[in-house]
């Protein structure tokens, strides 16, 4: 474990606390906030459903990853809207009825009025009502800002799972079938035969362990070089809320 | 026109009647399962920093809070808040501020790689507990530290760093917390208040003449510290020497007469004074 | 009928894992198995959302959607059902169990969107199972969930003792173990064919 | 319970109920616009896939069969889903198409057999809508769909003899041979009782 985990756990005042939950979304934080810092497929390990069933083939990683911009920045308006609508106490089944009523419409007007999209897209569509990351973001980020951070989080968490979703899928296609885009590569269908084992699920775990482990060095590279003013990933500012994540060791929740 | 209508309004009522009954089962569960929110006990865990180090003796912030909110007393247990922590719960429950005495971790043994040597070459696994279960560790003195780093994997504050084999407290970063105190095998590391200046940096209590031959900065049990001692202060244990930090004056005397320097300053600044027969307390 | 019941808890434990053969629900199991008591608490989450859910889901699906033909209101019930169970087992766990609820965080919520529960219910109507069939399949898949998880723990803690590359430390090499576990349970493929000659 | 069930406890079920029924509204809407949308599309594909069996056949009758014949074919488990026949343009019979549905890997596997009035399959036609691709979805080549072409159907086609399984998706092709054997059966069926 990183050694010094909590260092800059001391007390703040009341005041400090406030001016501390305030400040901390502007735009440019929020966007880069999910594609970097915390990216829902590297960084949060949110969505691997879906991730490791569809990053067989780049086409369809991207289609996927189309999909889930899409459907997150429009369903997270939505819930940021309803936000104070909704009480706490069925917060987690309204969300989840909007996002599946959502999903589903979408589905519906692509498979009757777009053919061509319903035959790349179709499938994965009702994959994303199973997706964690709209939920987990309905609840931690939309559920408590205001419409427009929520549509630039929707979308900059729809970017970075596409981004990671096209890196994993590459990697999985070209080392799985020796072809990229389903053009054959040069080398790959003679001198290298492609590996059953990256089409498998398991091959797709592996594929995520080793981009985690990039992510990994190059957070770590920057950390050491203090350029990138990185807040701690799970983006609570205290420890206290941290929602103890899969990525709980990446950043500086408490360890259990 | 009716038969779209009925299309339409068929679900609609169906899932109306599901919502209505789902969420009259979540009310019903919820006004069962009622956990009464407690108000002092969230201010109080807004103020203390959520570090869940356990140096106030209770299981992390939460429990800190829980008691504080229940009974209200000893505001100031908590060494990572510092003062101004203690402050500001002292005014959620209406009581008077105590001043937290703040404490630093000292560890109690200067036997690096020079001063000791090793009885065998260790090559399990790289922990202190694993190693000191091995006939007391591979230390030539096996009160000595082992330098395995299980303290400073458990420091959150990453004030302990291990130099040439034994581990360095850097005082700045510490919070007093505590915890590397319990995870220590050999029990060297001891919460001093900051206002210490010396200390025995030694655990030994071997006779001297066994201490000389397997450290040649432990403390050989001369006894030559407690006579010099105008507080009478220092005390012995089996062969070993103890301060009682409340009788110290803070003289150094006992430092200069030290042969084997086993009695060290415990921070740089801490070798103000060289006469021993001053008087008067330090800052 | 016991060696119909038998076939069905035997593929849903060993041969179809929800976890580690059909790969669904990885979110939670990554997340939470972190350590031994939150992951048995979270599986027994599961298993109880899994039973009740499929108890609820069945009549739903065969009383009401079916005769009138709302095929398409399948996944929107099935996931409210889910989600209103989650809700009541979270307050219900909240009180009796608060350390319990602290510790499981955000992954009790994310049991509702956890594919591998909403993926039994509708298993049980796509493969039409009778009520009692798809109680047994919904009980195979938690008991399958609670081994994947139990076994996936114990390696996770063996992982944290043994010293890691610093790069591929936490996740990463959370990963790589999983996929060799994932890569064990391919060899049950062919085990329901000739243990039972289905 | 300690305090009386007012009126504002029931606050969160009715705004849920209220939150759930817009949503069902707004879907039944879209549901009922789009359904003959969604259903010209299917009939398109299902009226092309036919076409590519027969391509000089110019009508398509469904095939009519007395219920005794259903509940028999439906009590062996092999009841195809839709049975047509296939009229050329100057009338005369062509074959007979019989479409069925199985589970694969992934999900729901469709197979569309076409079988000519002489009694050998003329092609056969897999979709497999939620496999995944490169895997599953290999159960549509025609790699493996043409093995089936010409096989009569007198006996029951056996995977890794007549027919090379799809490498990597067994499980999907097993489903979908156990489709096509289920329309040959059928087809075996009525030929017994005269009406093929």
């Amino acid at each position: 474990m990183s050694e010094n985990k909590m260092k800059d756990v001391t007390y703040r005042s009341p005041d400090e606390r406030l001016a501390e939950k305030k400040s901390k979304y502007t735009p440019k934080y929020i966007f880069l906030n999910g594609v970097l810092f915390e990216n829902p497929a590297l960084r949060l390990v949110l969505g691997t459903c879906p991730l490791l069933a569809v990053t067989i083939s780049a086409k369809s990683s991207l289609f996927m990853g189309l999909a889930v911009l899409f459907v997150l920045t429009a369903s997270e308006a939505i819930i940021s809207l309803l936000r104070n609508v909704i009480p706490n106490k069925v917060r987690i089944p309204a969300f989840i009825t909007i996002i599946a009523t959502f999903v589903t419409i979408v589905q519906m007007t692509i498979s009757a009025y777009l053919p061509a999209l319903n035959e790349s897209l179709g499938i994965y569509i009702p994959l994303i009502v199973v997706n964690c990351i709209l939920l987990a973001r309905a609840e931690t980020f939309a559920s408590k800002q205001k419409v427009l951070p929520s549509i630039l989080d929707g979308f900059s968490m729809g970017t970075g799972f596409t981004l990671a979703l096209l890196l994993m899928g590459t990697i999985r296609e070209i080392l799985g079938c020796g072809t990229f885009f389903d053009m054959q590569l040069p080398l790959f269908g003679t001198v290298f035969e492609p590996m059953m084992f990256f089409m498998l699920p398991p091959g797709g775990f592996f594929v995520f362990g080793i981009c985690i482990c990039l992510v990994q060095i190059i957070m770590k590279k920057q950390e050491k070089h203090g350029s990138s003013k990185e807040p701690s990933p799970c983006g609570t500012s205290s420890s206290s809320d941290c929602l103890s994540c899969a990525g709980c060791s990446l950043c500086k929740g408490k360890e259990e | 026109m009716p038969q779209t209508l009925s299309n339409i309004l068929i679900p609609t009522g169906i899932m109306l009647g599901i919502a209505l009954l789902l969420g009259l089962l979540i009310v019903l569960v919820s006004r069962a399962f009622a956990v009464e929110k407690n108000e002092t006990k969230e201010k109080i865990l807004e103020a203390l920093p959520g570090a869940n180090c356990g140096g106030c003796g209770f299981a992390g912030c939460e429990g800190y809070a829980d008691y504080l909110s229940k009974n209200g007393q000893n505001t100031a247990l908590c060494a990572v808040g510092g003062v101004d922590c203690a402050r500001e719960i002292a005014q959620i429950l209406g009581k008077e501020a105590a001043i937290p005495e703040k404490k630093v971790a000292v560890l109690r043994c200067q036997g690096t790689c020079e001063q000791t040597s090793k009885r065998y070459v260790y090559l399990g696994t790289s922990s202190c507990h694993a190693a000191a279960g091995l006939l007391g560790g591979p230390n030539s003195c096996t009160f000595g530290c082992l330098g395995f780093g299980d303290c400073t994997a458990v420091c959150a504050f990453g004030a302990l760093k291990l130099k040439d084999g034994i581990v360095s407290v850097d005082r700045a970063l510490c919070h007093g917390c505590g915890q590397c105190v319990k995870v220590c095998p050999k029990k060297l590391l001891e919460l001093m208040p900051v206002t210490a200046t010396v200390a025995v940096r030694c655990q030994n209590e071997w006779p001297g003449a066994r201490t000389r031959k397997n450290c040649n900065i432990g403390c050989i049990g001369c006894q030559k510290c407690v006579r010099s001692c105008p507080q009478g202060a220092i005390s012995m244990r089996e062969s070993l020497a103890v301060i009682d930090q409340s009788k110290c004056i803070h003289c150094d005397a006992c430092v200069n007469g030290c042969p084997t320097h086993a009695i060290a300053f415990l921070h740089a600044g801490a070798a103000r004074n060289t006469a021993p027969a001053a008087t008067g307390t330090k800052a | 009928m016991t060696k119909e019941f038998l076939i069905i808890i035997f593929s849903a434990i060993l041969v179809d894992n929800f976890v580690l053969s059909k790969f669904m629900g990885i979110c939670s199991f990554l997340g939470v198995s972190k350590n031994l008591k939150t992951a048995m608490g979270m599986s027994g989450a599961v298993v109880c959302v899994m039973l009740v859910a499929s108890a609820i889901t069945w009549p739903i699906q065969h009383l009401l959607l079916n005769p009138l033909k709302l095929g398409y209101l399948q996944t929107l019930v099935f996931i409210l059902v889910i989600a209103a169970l989650v809700q009541m087992i979270e307050m219900i766990m909240k009180k009796s169990m608060p350390p319990l609820h602290k510790a499981l965080g955000i992954y009790l919520p994310l049991i509702t969107t956890n594919c591998a529960v909403l993926g039994v219910t509708i298993l049980n109507i796509n493969q039409n199972y009778t009520f009692a069939e798809s109680m047994v399949n919904a009980l195979g898949a938690g008991i399958g969930f609670t081994l994947s998880l139990f076994l996936f723990s114990g390696v996770r803690s063996r992982i944290d003792k043994a010293d890691v590359p610093e790069a591929l430390k936490g996740l990463p090499i959370t990963l790589i173990s999983a996929s060799l576990v994932a890569v064990s349970f391919l060899g049950f493929k062919g085990l329901v064919e000739n243990l039972f000659g289905g | 319970m300690a305090n009386k069930f007012k009126f504002r406890d029931l606050l969160p079920a009715l705004i849920l109920a209220l939150i759930c029924g817009i949503c069902v509204f707004l879907l039944a809407g879209t549901y009922s616009m789009t359904k003959d949308a969604i259903a010209k599309q299917e009939e398109e594909g299902a009226q092309e896939r036919k076409l590519t069996i027969f391509p000089e056949a110019r009508s398509f009758e469904t095939f009519q069969y007395s219920d005794a014949i259903k509940n028999e074919l439906a009590s062996k488990g092999i009841e195809p889903d839709e049975v047509y026949c296939a009229y050329s343009s100057d009338g005369t019979l062509l074959g007979y198409i019989f479409v069925n549905s199985g589970f694969g890997y992934a999900g729901k596997i469709v197979t569309t057999t076409g079988i000519s009035s002489g009694g050998d399959i003329v092609m056969v036609i897999a979709t497999a809508a939620s496999d995944t691709p490169k895997l599953g979805k290999e159960v549509e080549g025609r790699p493996f769909l043409d093995g089936f072409s010409g096989l009569s159907t007198d006996s029951e086609i056996v995977l890794n003899k007549d027919v090379s399984a799809v490498s990597g998706a067994t499980i999907s092709s097993r489903a979908a041979t156990g489709c096509i054997n289920r329309a040959r059966e059928a087809y075996q069926l009525l030929k017994e009782r005269g009406l093929v």
